[in-house]
């Protein structure tokens, strides 16, 4: 099984989220968080007080995946999240070695 | 290390500061003479007995009822809000408290003693305090006035400057945000209050020898504004600036709560100004219409000056530009025509954008939330304006240079300098006396962690 | 089961309170005798026809209509704020919701019928419940006062009165935050509206028999607050404790809106207070001096035990002796001098403190933001106290204990004991009522997941 | 693309709303003499001088002192509050910012000329537009009174119109909030102020054609919240709608500051509608009584029709109810007796829901805080039902239908049409005007980062 | 070492965080996240305009544990965290190959 | 490839990003997190309720970087993040099997 955690942008959620659920993926995780990267943050000036932002606000997803979903989910997500534009996101892949849902206590690849 | 350093430095800037608004002291000294002359041009102030038998109009009353209400509203919520919302996140709940609390200590300790020393007669001592027949408000019987305002109960008189007493020394915190102690915050307001407050109150407003040489200000640009001021910027300099000022993101949390509190500060404005003609007519109508007018003026004034430098207008630039034009229009709303409010505005929004985004930068000093940069150098301003623009036919106590009175600008200068110098010496001299008690600042650790958990173990989750 | 044990035990110790509180009315009746001393010496309570001819005074007028939005701005939005800076964040659009739907269900009946059963004359039931003169408001005209207040329009009066009416069911709301169904609340306070405010307000208010019977109330200590406290204290009895109490973290989320809230409920307070002299006069002036002076010295009682006891002076410990303060002095307003006012705020500071802290603990009902222990004892605190500090010379309808008449202070407890008593058993039954038809609490995965969402489908992002 | 089409479709539909709205007129014009006949019945309008020598009421200047205040409060903070309670957290300040600058922007222009043209008489132009005797206020000096009020100095009466001037064009807002441009706000709203509001004021209030037609507007159904919505409708059409809507998640951040708000607007429009008295008497008082009737039976109205509807009474549904019934009962509020209020409250309630939900959803523009749905509709209805309850033993200047004097409802429509035929073109026009030279709307990019970082470079943390 | 993840209900996070400290467990992280599974969300509706949510509030926490512990701390959240309903959570075991504790420069197994 | 989890104080942010930079790292993930350790947190007071809070706000960074900058990046977090007080935070390095940039879909390092 895989452990996939995407870097998108907040609005391309929702796009994401509805071709993931087409795959077939039951459940995902998902965290506000902020970006340091290509993409530039912005300026605040308060009372003559500047202050740069350096991150930009950002998705994280976080899917589980056994080896067979796993190009398909990373594709999906490379497709719908694209804009082209600096700032796009990554998407990370690492190895997950067990799964355990919490309800029934099934595991591994059940569990998904 | 480096705190004990800004202390020292502290120190001497302060007592430079001191010695500066002295000096210009003496410059105006030095033309006392045409300050005499305006004083012969004014009303004479009330003098003898500060009492009188209650004439009551009820319409002067319900407007000073309502006015009281209105002024108590600007600071809370108004400036907790206003001030509150210019802090982190950590520090939210402490800067708002700071209003609520001085907002209490301040009632109580006016209804005690200060208003005597400040509104009643001092006899010998007259020119320079009140006097102990209002002790605990003895003899504030139902069928007395204030002889300043013969058609309102006196209670109602002694609340409404009850009102104004209180929103000075809350003026001030914001000059030392985030970093002062809640104890010594207590401290420090109650002495400030009765060595600082009720003495200058009582020199222009009670009787003493600023209103007696002339000095016009209507509703406390010199009394109130000035001297929170001034008092702040002693307090910034004494105690260091925020750590890591210059260098963290000291962005405010929520800007939100600010343009409320600044809203609640232009509507209660209304009761400072218009309630200042202590009646409900002709004086109070053009008091709130400069008030509005200036207000207005000062918000289009910085924003105008702030888009052309910073590239955009910013709704702290607004609301700032707000705050200053009321603070300069203070002094002079019951003294000048609509057009003079007018052109007020538009200088004093300019001239404080400068103050609070220029000249701090240049000194250096972390004067946190622009306590000294909005109303010190909006309430000089508006001070030195009211002399400017002042006319007979809005007001017979006050005419200015427009008005073919250029002298009446210079009675304006000494009601600043004396104002000043006191308030820097005495400020200076509270600060340091509260320091070697029960200490000024809150160690680093809690400056860090934020006031609201370290000084009231609360939170905004 | 546990929540139906709750209830089982709810209904007991319902009962129980209502039994106590029956017990202390004897003691009192025992006592009448200088109670009806003391209403020899109090002015003849309104009689006869309610309704006069207007003698209008633009004053008083002008001050009445102030008043009215001061009290309004009391509940929306200031006790919506108050009690929603209080409560968790998914409860926060709920919590301020009851007090505006209270508001607009109130005044829609006041208008209807219950204006007409607090303040016309009854006939025969006068001394228990006014008529249906004013029936869908029959018969205001434009010329008409009511005989209580003769130089401002009765629609002015009959407004003003309104506002008192909405606050006082909102207040009971802040006993069992986070619980009730909305379709409950909208029955449960239409019904107590009728079924035991108008009631209550005719007895001290309307011509009834305890105003006739010389209870002191100048605001509604007796009427509003303590009313609305024996209320929450039923109902918090009634329901049971919020699932999770005195385990789960129930922290308040934003005590920012608290803050705003306790402070906008200080300013319109002078509505309340200084309105209900129903003129602008020194009697206004004198109440609304007193309002600030104990609301400050409450704050500040509060806030120095809290330090002593807890180790710091929390914020919200301020707001709560602020508010504590205003409720305490609400019934003596008009009756005491301004040190009268200072002592009444040092104490239900500290009684409140206690009430909230000590008591609510060590008896174990979750008045969730102590609608008993601000409301129900701060109103108790004030009544009593009125019967100690009225002075003749402050308003000839009232002297206490310190201006010779000690009897004044059993009739206060005869109005706190038929108020407490009546209201307790009739709450109850109300809460009986709306229990068996369409039920009270909503249920526990609905508490979990907080009433924004499950009430009104909305939520806080 | 799909954006330039939208303007396209916009300027469409924007000269069909304005078609439209003619058609109606052409009705309305077919009855002018029953109109006229209704003219007969109200007072002569003021006519010739608008100036008067001040005959000073102490207790009126009071009440529109106090009044002016309140409208003020009703923009800022109310209406900025309510606005952004509204929206995305990305647009909270630019929201609140708009009501600001516009309070700002308004305030200088009707000093400087905005009064006189709306206030003064203008000659042979007169029927449609005042004079420039006012021009920078001159003339205005403290014995004058404004003709329609003249026991209040004419400043008090300036500055009370000041605040009706101010809020029109800040509810415009509401229509286009979360795309509109900075810069382009400022131009619109300086440019509206002066060609649609000052006109539109003076054929009601300032002695044109309209007030002498017997047109009933007691405190600006027609001339603020008709023509606001109007307006509103015309800017939702032409700028089109918000980028992803209908389709993004676009739920409001905060709706606890709508409640805030909305509170605000309610408690600030008793000086709304009773300062329209322009006096302390039984007609303020009967308006207060009217405004606090219609606005709660409103809120409920909308409460219950949308619980039946949607299945849960929301908060947002009860703050919207009532808005819809202060709006609805402005035109009304000094001309209906208590009964007429809560009859024009519930049918408001209900129509607005429908306005807001169904209307919009049905001909599909993106009025995104319901301006139109709430004012516009609101407004009208209100004119209208004013035709329908009028009562002339509440004011002696109008009777309507169920006075026996059907014919006012038709003059009613009279108002409803010119003021919204010659709002829609001529908005139209300065919306093509600003389109052409510095541009409407902020880019795709900017709306989705939002307009408080693009537009004024801050941000709520 | 594991490095393990677990999604749970938020009102059950104080258990859980006990139940692991009576295992000695010393540290962990904990992140608010939202969650899209089997459990719905909810609707809101602002005039008329209806919103649907699907994601839940969830509670994220991260535990750094030797093999030792691992399956120990597996079970106790599975334990502590169930209500039997749907919604309950996920717990995702991923390999971890290295530690540092920042203040003492302590490694792996130490610096847990 | 390894993923590197840091959680730190957070007013350590800014010095760890620049230090970080200055090494060469391209990006970076930030969340906002509550840790429970053996820092204490702190206890609040409302009305006589108290609430004991035990977790701490803390900052995790997350950063994909090739092995061979992995000691660079580990060190410099050690380094910068580090006041010698309880709660500096901890470095947790996982294996990282695949990258992907969104963008412009390029792989493994050239996505870093
Ligand atoms: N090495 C990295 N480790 C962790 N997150 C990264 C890394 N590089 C980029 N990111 C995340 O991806 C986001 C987008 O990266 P950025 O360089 O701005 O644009 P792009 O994805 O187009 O290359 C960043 O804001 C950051 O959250
Ligand atoms: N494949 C997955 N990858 C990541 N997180 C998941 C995955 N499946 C479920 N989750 C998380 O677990 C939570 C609970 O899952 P859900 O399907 O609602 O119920 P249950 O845990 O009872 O099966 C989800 O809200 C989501 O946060
Ligand atoms: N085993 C662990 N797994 C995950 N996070 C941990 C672990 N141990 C510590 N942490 C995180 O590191 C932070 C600091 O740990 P703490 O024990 O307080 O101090 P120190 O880092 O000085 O040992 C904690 O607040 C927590 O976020």
């Amino acid at each position: 099984m895989k452990f996939i955690t995407a870097i998108i942008k907040p609005f391309k959620l929702d796009e994401v989220r509805e071709a993931l659920t087409g795959l077939g993926v039951q459940g995902l995780t998902v965290t506000e968080v902020k970006g340091f990267g290509r993409q530039k943050g912005h300026r605040e000036i308060y009372r003559g007080a500047e202050y740069a932002v350096a991150f930009v606000p950002k998705i994280k997803i976080e899917i589980a995946v056994t080896e067979a979903m796993m190009d398909a989910v990373v594709n999906a997500i490379s497709t719908k999240a694209k804009t082209g534009q600096i700032g796009d996101g990554k998407i990370f892949v690492t190895p997950l070695e067990h799964v355990v849902r919490i309800r029934t206590g099934e595991a591994d690849a059940e569990a998904l | 290390m480096f705190r004990g350093l800004t202390s020292i430095k502290g120190y001497a800037t302060s007592a430079l500061v001191s010695a500066t608004v002295a000096l210009s002291t003496v410059a105006a000294w030095a033309d006392e003479t045409p300050a005499a002359d305006a004083a012969a041009a004014a009303p004479p102030p009330p003098s003898g007995a500060s009492s009188a038998v209650l004439a009551l109009n009820t319409g002067d009353t319900a407007w000073m009822l309502t006015s009281t209400a209105l002024v108590l509203l600007m600071t809370v919520p108004g400036l907790a809000l206003f001030y509150a919302g210019m802090v982190r996140k950590k520090n939210i709940l402490a800067t708002a408290a700071q209003s609520f609390a001085i907002t209490a200590l301040v009632t109580v300790l006016w209804a005690i003693i200060a208003y005597s020393l400040a509104f009643t007669n001092g006899g010998d001592m007259n020119a320079y305090i009140g006097g102990l027949d209002r002790f605990m408000l003895a003899g504030m019987g139902m069928e007395v006035a204030h002889a300043a305002a013969p058609t309102i109960p006196e209670s109602v008189y002694m609340t409404f400057q009850m009102t104004f007493a209180i929103i000075t020394p809350a003026l001030i915190c914001g000059a030392f945000a985030d970093r002062m102690k809640f104890s010594a915050l207590i401290a420090f307001m109650a002495l400030w209050l009765l060595i600082v407050y009720a003495p200058i109150a009582h020199w222009v407003w009670g009787g003493g020898f600023l209103g007696s040489a002339g000095v016009l200000d209507f509703a406390g640009g010199t009394v109130v504004h000035l001297n929170a001021g001034i008092a702040g910027l002693v307090c910034a300099l004494f105690l260091g600036p925020r750590t890591g000022y210059g260098q963290d993101n000291m962005a405010p949390y929520n800007l939100l709560y600010a343009l409320i509190g600044a809203s609640l500060l232009w509507v209660g404005w209304f009761g400072f100004n218009a309630g200042s003609a202590v009646a409900a007519n002709s004086l109070a109508g053009i008091a709130m219409a400069n008030t509005q007018i200036a207000t207005a003026a000062a918000a289009l004034s910085w924003m105008v000056v702030e888009w052309i430098i910073a590239g955009k207008p910013s709704v702290l630039g607004m609301l700032s530009g707000a705050v200053a034009g009321l603070v300069a229009i203070t002094p002079a709303a019951g003294f000048v025509a609509p057009d003079g409010g007018l052109y007020i505005g538009l200088i004093a929004g300019a001239v404080c954008y400068l103050a609070a985004v220029w000249l701090k930068k240049a000194l250096g000093y972390d004067d946190s939330l622009d306590a000294f940069g909005v109303h010190g150098i909006g309430g000089a301003t508006g001070a030195l304006l009211t002399g400017v623009f002042a006319l007979k036919s809005i007001n017979s106590a006050g005419s200015g240079l427009v008005d073919g009175n250029p002298a009446q600008v210079w009675t304006q200068v000494t009601g600043i300098a004396y104002t000043g110098v006191y308030c820097a010496i005495a400020t200076l001299v509270i600060l340091i006396v509260v320091r070697f008690t029960i200490g000024l600042r809150v160690s680093k650790e809690e400056e860090m962690e934020g006031l609201d958990l370290t000084q009231h173990g609360e939170t905004v989750h």
